[in-house]
């Protein structure tokens, strides 16, 4: 493939690469902070993109204010899905938090093709629809919108980690609950911090792409499921590996597509993102073992 | 006295789900509005796909048929019988299709209408024929109705699938185009599709080639088709052709634009949605596609024997779900229900009869999708030369036009 | 004393449960429901493998309908594509899944909690992009159609009243030999390996080697319930067997209450009672409603709705025990 | 039996990445005694256990038991040897009865599978009698028999303990390893205890215990090895031993309970 092909590769699987990685840093934190897989993450992308379109082509909102609204909706959708699904079972199993999620999930498209929109949607450009060259290649600027946004949102992310007091405190109780709790951290407000945190950057993915990408009530399972693949990759353990688990996944889907091998090759590449995913899981396995006898 | 708690929601529980079964048959009893109670009302069974990955295709066909029922029953119902439709939902799955097939034949209804797809009308098509209920599908597959000799009860209503591809070939050839790059979703409809496109005697028929590198998919799921279009650039392609449903093609026309392809882009009836021009926005220009005469019916000429029926289901349509709302799906709904209908009218609430009026008197029939000629050896009763068919239409600053030739 | 007495009751329901089902085909009596009552039948058979598995062993599956799915296809392919007999393809189904199920069982159990869910759902989903593409070469593009109906001498079952007893009778068989394997010495291994897999290796328990072949278990009971809806539906497409496919399986096998073998029916029979009967009045509601009922199950019941009853039953009957036995 | 030596142990050692839990141990234990390991916390005496079980594989020496090397036998093997332990925090299985706990004890010493079970063939009944009739026997043992139809969790802390031991002792060990089995009891469940221990022993069967209850372990124990950081420091009879000053040493480290 000629250099320029190469690099339109490259940001192609870039630009989806940063889609799954911010479904994926939601995954992870409140994995992290809860043990829970929320298969409800797609979900609130879906509502970041059509709250948005609803709120400026229906509410006459004009764009800015009305992403920002939509954000902040999806954020309120992920408090209420922790206060009124999550927290009340007393002795949930594995098996019955993820049930109740993928509930909620259910719960949630409902209401929104009910409430919303049935249609396919999508928002204006935030800049140019002109793409810009670069290397011999084309640049979608949405394409940039959402690489930036992916980027400024784990730096802000990983400064909050880090230097805030609750982000300190989230960090705590990831790694440890009972300890954290000793010196009087208290879990169930980090596990509602970090599905308010989750639930907004899932907005703030669904307000980004949605312009690019077009978006439907339904559209946030199988987004959830690439995100989920993308945080699995990382490992739930870190939102930078999170990132990384979705960049390698996109770019990896583009370069099959890429080699082409044959009529089915969109699927193969779905397959393979999920053998990568398998592959991960297995080596990492042996690892998990020791984790389990140390604790 | 948690525990006396969780027994109090158990039973509010079970409860709860008797009430269901309760509001159920009290709704099932209000039926549709009955002009004269005295009449027993005629029960047709719907199945149409109102959720799930086919949904974007059903959506429009649960309103229609609704909307005709209000229609109809005002004027009186058939022969003094209010017309009662079961729709349901067939959540796009084979399996709950099939489920609810069988459901219906045990409600009782004389023939049913649908499923959407040709997954499911697949599925339904053989419980329907053991049953002898006539099956009216809304679907585009052909094996759904040929051979006809082995399909007696079973009947569909869009243009079959090879004959939308027969079109756009036809029309490539007309511009001299010799080499093609496919695009096809890999989903039901796309899948179809690429079954005909890639057809070696549909191509040569026409003197096209599929370019080296020039099959790709997309995913349903799929974000982003640089990958496959930068692929595609990179061939001797003349025009791409891409077959699926929203929202592919319209990422596709997007991306297009992004990567700078000036190439034509050829869409299946898939895209025949106001959406498409909504979320592809000014990329969307330029887009050909083929369809039934619905999208053009204000350029048709009086004459024209659809026009006035079309104008009417539009109008009526958008009157009551809003503007731009009516598409080509919505219509494969109405033709079926109206054969039913016109059939119930002869012939009465008998399931055999039905049938038979559908095959032997559905000629010169004029309905959204064309004019049907029905007859024991053709299901579908639509011209199979496709320039009598179907029609193209262009995308030009975000309006649809009839591309004449 | 109380242990028999409560066997002899459960052996009652079980009897009265047999000669409803028996009776329940009839026009008289929920003859409108036979078909329904089929699919229960054929989804009771998958649960009842996912509740050995998950209920009594203590592993999550979120792949499971992918047994279930290389069931129908193997059949339908089989019989379609190369003309074997449906009963032949059905036992070569069940053995080719058996087989497949052996060989992930030692990797995959190396992953537990979390981890197990997660490279599960990844695996069926694998399976099932496999399944669209065995569509494209051996079918139409979303699916396989032209199933023959089973038969047995010149007995076919071509109709939903036959092949209401052929699933049923299948499904029982199932039951019954579940039943038994939980009240045995491998049950008691397999509730062991839940409790403590620690404690198990320690008196003896070959906890790895268990997990496997319970694993295999369930996947033939799927692969065999996936026969029978192949031949039942005489049509197979993905849809069926996608994730959700799955989570369904999970949540039937969860509200009848995990590690409880006749709970399968219940589990089964509530949910698409609930999925293909009641919900169906709300029009396009309904999915908001079954996401709604899923969640207020699972928070206040996560033991599930049929345990919860059961309990209900036992407390009530203890209770009027006590009081016959005072003086 | 008495006087030949059970279990051996040669240079034992279990590294964790860089902390050494036990470190060159050799152990010889006498068959038909009460033998018990004691030792401030984190000396090691768990791992030691979890080597001897094959918990863990070990990172370098080698386990003898009745002259057989042990090291590479699988774990769930390692019962039907006739080795078999108990845990510091009990282990039961939550989900069956009392009697079905002991009844899951007797799994190395029956061997119908699936197919039998599935089919409850003839032989598959045969045993089921058999594991019963030896469970309630077991249960009675410990003094639980009329518990058998409880669930496991409903007994308190100290019956619990006991059915932990009535589980191993239906796997019909040789050798029997208690880890703490006096923690959290109160003194009339210590002296049950102490009667059932010696109880097991006088059935010819090898006792290990780690205790920390020192009244305890000196009523019991015939002989007794002391760790400290993962070494062996002492041994000898409890009179020996708590003369012996490295051991005041290693205790006054920390304050002896």
């Amino acid at each position: 493939m000629s250099s320029a092909q190469f690099v339109q590769y490259l940001i192609s699987g870039i630009t989806s690469g940063s889609i799954y990685a911010l479904v994926g840093l939601g995954f992870t934190i409140i994995y992290a902070v809860t043990k829970i897989i929320n298969f409800a993450q797609g979900e609130f992308v879906m509502l970041g993109g059509l709250v948005s379109f609803t709120l400026i082509y229906r509410a006459g909102i004009p764009l800015v204010p009305a992403l920002f609204l939509s954000i902040l909706i999806a954020a309120a959708v992920g408090a209420a899905m922790y206060l009124l699904a999550i927290r009340p079972p007393k002795k949930a199993s594995v098996v019955s938090l993820i049930i109740i999620t993928i509930g909620v999930a259910i719960f949630v498209r409902g209401i929104a093709g009910q409430v919303l929109t049935k249609e396919f949607i999508s928002l204006p450009y935030f800049s140019s629809e002109q793409p810009i060259p670069f290397l011999g290649a084309h640049i979608d600027t949405q394409a940039l919108w959402i690489i930036g946004t992916m980027v400024v949102v784990t730096i802000i992310l990983h400064l909050f980690l880090t230097y805030t007091m609750v982000g300190k405190a989230l960090k705590a109780c990831a790694i440890n609950p009972v300890a954290s709790s000793l010196v009087g951290i208290n879990p169930k407000t980090m596990a509602l911090i970090a599905f308010v945190l989750a639930a907004a950057i899932g907005g703030i993915g669904g307000v980004v792409f949605a312009p690019l990408t077009f978006m439907s009530y339904q559209g946030g399972i199988m987004l959830g499921l690439k995100g989920f693949v993308a945080a699995a990759i990382g490992g739930f353990k870190s939102p930078l590996a999170a990132v990384f688990g979705g960049l390698l996944l996109g770019i990896v889907e583009t370069f099959v597509v890429a080699a082409n091998w044959g009529p089915f090759t969109s699927d193969y590449k779905d397959a393979i993102a999920l053998v990568v995913l398998l592959f991960i899981l297995l080596v990492r396995s042996g690892r998990l073992a020791e984790e389990e006898r140390a604790g | 006295m948690r525990n006396y708690f969780k027994y109090a929601v158990v039973l509010v529980l079970v409860i709860a789900l008797l009430a269901l079964g309760g509001i159920g048959c009290s709704t099932k009893e209000e039926g549709g509005a009955t002009p004269t109670p005295a009449a027993t009302p005629y029960k047709v069974g719907a199945l149409f796909a109102s959720s799930g990955f086919n949904s974007t295709l059903g959506q429009t066909q649960k309103p229609t048929v609704e909307m005709m029922v209000d229609q109809i029953n005002k004027a009186g119902g058939i022969n003094g019988h209010p017309l009662d439709v079961i729709i349901y939902d067939t959540k796009s799955d084979t399996a709950t299709a099939t489920t609810l097939a069988n459901k219906l034949i045990e409600e009782g209804v004389v023939a049913i209408i649908g499923p959407t797809s040709t997954g499911e009308s697949m599925a339904v098509k053989t419980i329907t024929a053991q049953a002898n209920v006539a099956l009216v599908s809304c679907a585009a597959g052909s094996v759904i109705v040929e051979p006809a000799g082995n399909n007696t009860w079973t009947f569909t209503t869009p243009q079959l699938d090879y004959v939308a591809i027969d079109r756009i070939y036809m029309y490539l050839q007309e511009q001299n185009i010799t080499k093609i790059a496919l695009l096809t979703d890999t989903a039901g409809f796309g899948a179809a599709g690429r079954k005909w496109l890639v057809n070696q005697t549909m191509l040569s028929k026409y003197g096209l080639t599929i370019v080296p590198d020039g099959d790709q998919t997309y995913g349903t799921s799929d974000v982003d088709m640089q990958a496959q279009l930068t692929k595609i650039s990179g061939t001797a392609a003349q025009a791409i052709v891409c077959w699926g449903t929203n929202p592919g093609p319209a990422i596709v026309a997007r991306n297009m634009r992004t990567l700078g392809m000036t190439i034509p882009l050829f869409c299946s009836h898939g895209i025949a949605f106001k959406s498409f021009i909504d979320t592809a926005g000014t990329a969307a220009n330029g887009v050909i596609f083929c369809a039934g005469k619905l999208p053009i019916v204000d350029q048709l000429p009086d004459t024209d024997p659809q026009k006035a029926l079309l104008e009417k289901y539009k109008t009526d349509f958008e009157a009551r779900y809003g503007e731009g709302t009516a598409n080509t799906f919505g219509g494969h709904a109405y033709d079926a229900l109206m054969m039913v209908v016109d059939a119930l009218k002869a012939v009465g609430p008998d399931k055999a009869k039905i049938r038979d009026y559908i095959e032997n008197n559905i000629v010169n029939w004029p309905g959204t999708g064309g004019v049907y000629n029905m007859s024991p050896l053709n299901h579908n009763g639509l011209p199979s030369d496709a320039k009598q068919a179907m029609i193209l239409v262009k995308i030009v600053d975000s309006k649809w036009t009839w591309l004449q030739d | 004393m109380l242990a028999r007495l409560k066997s002899s009751w459960s052996y009652l329901a079980i009897a009265a449960l047999v000669v409803a089902l028996i009776l329940a085909p009839f026009h008289w009596f929920l003859g409108q429901y036979t078909t329904l009552m089929i699919v229960i039948g054929i989804y009771t058979i998958v649960t009842v493998g996912l509740c050995l598995l998950m209920g009594y062993t203590g592993q999550v599956s979120l792949g499971q309908a992918a047994f279930f799915g290389m069931g129908a296809y193997i059949s339908a392919i089989l019989t379609t594509t190369y003309g074997v007999n449906p009963w032949l393809a059905m036992l070569a189904a069940a053995i080719m899944t058996g087989a497949f199920a052996y060989i992930i069982g030692s990797p995959i159990f190396r992953l537990k909690g979390n981890y197990l869910a997660m490279a599960t759902l990844g695996l069926g989903l694998i399976i099932w992009i496999l399944f669209k593409q065995l569509n494209q070469s051996f079918g139409e593009p979303d699916g396989i159609s032209g199933i023959p109906y089973l038969s047995i001498g010149g007995f076919v079952f071509n109709s939903s009243f036959r092949r209401y007893f052929l699933v049923w009778a299948f499904c029982l068989v199932i039951l019954l030999i579940s039943q038994n394997i939980v009240r045995s010495r491998t049950g008691r291994a397999l509730r062991a390996i839940h409790g403590s897999e620690a404690a198990s290796e320690s008196i003896g328990i070959n906890v790895n080697q268990f997990k496997v072949k319970i694993l295999v278990l369930s996947a033939v009971y799927a692969s065999i319930a996936g026969s029978l809806f192949a031949h039942h539906v005489r049509y197979v497409g993905a849809q069926p067997f996608d994730f959700l496919a799955s989570v369904k399986l999970v949540v039937m096998a969860v509200i009848g209450g995990l590690a409880s073998i006749w709970g399968a029916i219940f589990g089964a029979g509530t949910t698409h009672i609930l999925s293909d009967e009641l919900l169906l009045r709300f029009g396009d509601w309904d999915v908001v409603i079954y996401g709604l009922i899923l969640v207020i199950v699972m928070i206040f019941m996560p033991e599930g709705l049929f345990v919860k009853l059961k309990e209900v039953f036992e407390r009530l009957r203890l209770r009027y025990r006590q009081r016959g036995t005072e003086p | 039996m008495s006087g030949s030596v059970i279990l051996e142990t040669k240079g034992l050692t279990k590294a964790f990445g860089g902390l050494v839990a036990v470190d060159k141990v050799d152990l010889s234990i006498e068959a038909g005694k009460i033998t018990a390991i004691i030792g401030p916390n984190g000396a090691g005496k768990t791992t030691l256990f979890n080597l001897i079980t094959g918990v863990y594989p070990v990172s370098s020496g080698q386990i003898y038991f009745q002259g057989g090397l042990l090291n590479n036998v699988p774990a769930h093997k390692r019962a039907s040897m006739g080795i078999v332990r108990t845990f510091q925090q009990v282990h039961l299985f939550g989900n069956m009865t009392v009697l079905e706990n002991v009844m899951s004890g007797r799994h190395p010493r029956s061997s119908y599978g699936f197919l039998e079970a599935a089919l409850r063939l003839p032989k598959a009944r045969r045993e089921e009698e058999a594991i019963s009739l030896n469970a309630i026997k077991y249960l009675n043992l410990v003094g639980l028999g009329t518990h058998a139809e409880q669930d496991a969790l409903s007994l308190p802390l100290g019956q619990q303990k006991l059915l932990a031991i009535a589980r191993a002792m239906a796997t019909e060990p040789r050798l029997i390893l208690l880890d703490e089995p006096g923690a959290g009891l109160n003194t009339l469940e210590k002296r049950q205890l102490s009667d059932l221990i010696r109880n097991i022993r006088e059935m010819g069967i090898s006792v290990i215990l780690v205790e920390h209850d020192m009244p305890l372990v000196m009523g019991l124990a015939e002989w007794v090895i002391v760790l400290d950081s993962g070494q062996k420091i002492a041994e000898g009879t409890a009179a020996q031993v708590q003369k012996d000053q490295k051991v005041i040493a290693a205790y006054l480290g920390e304050d002896v309970e």
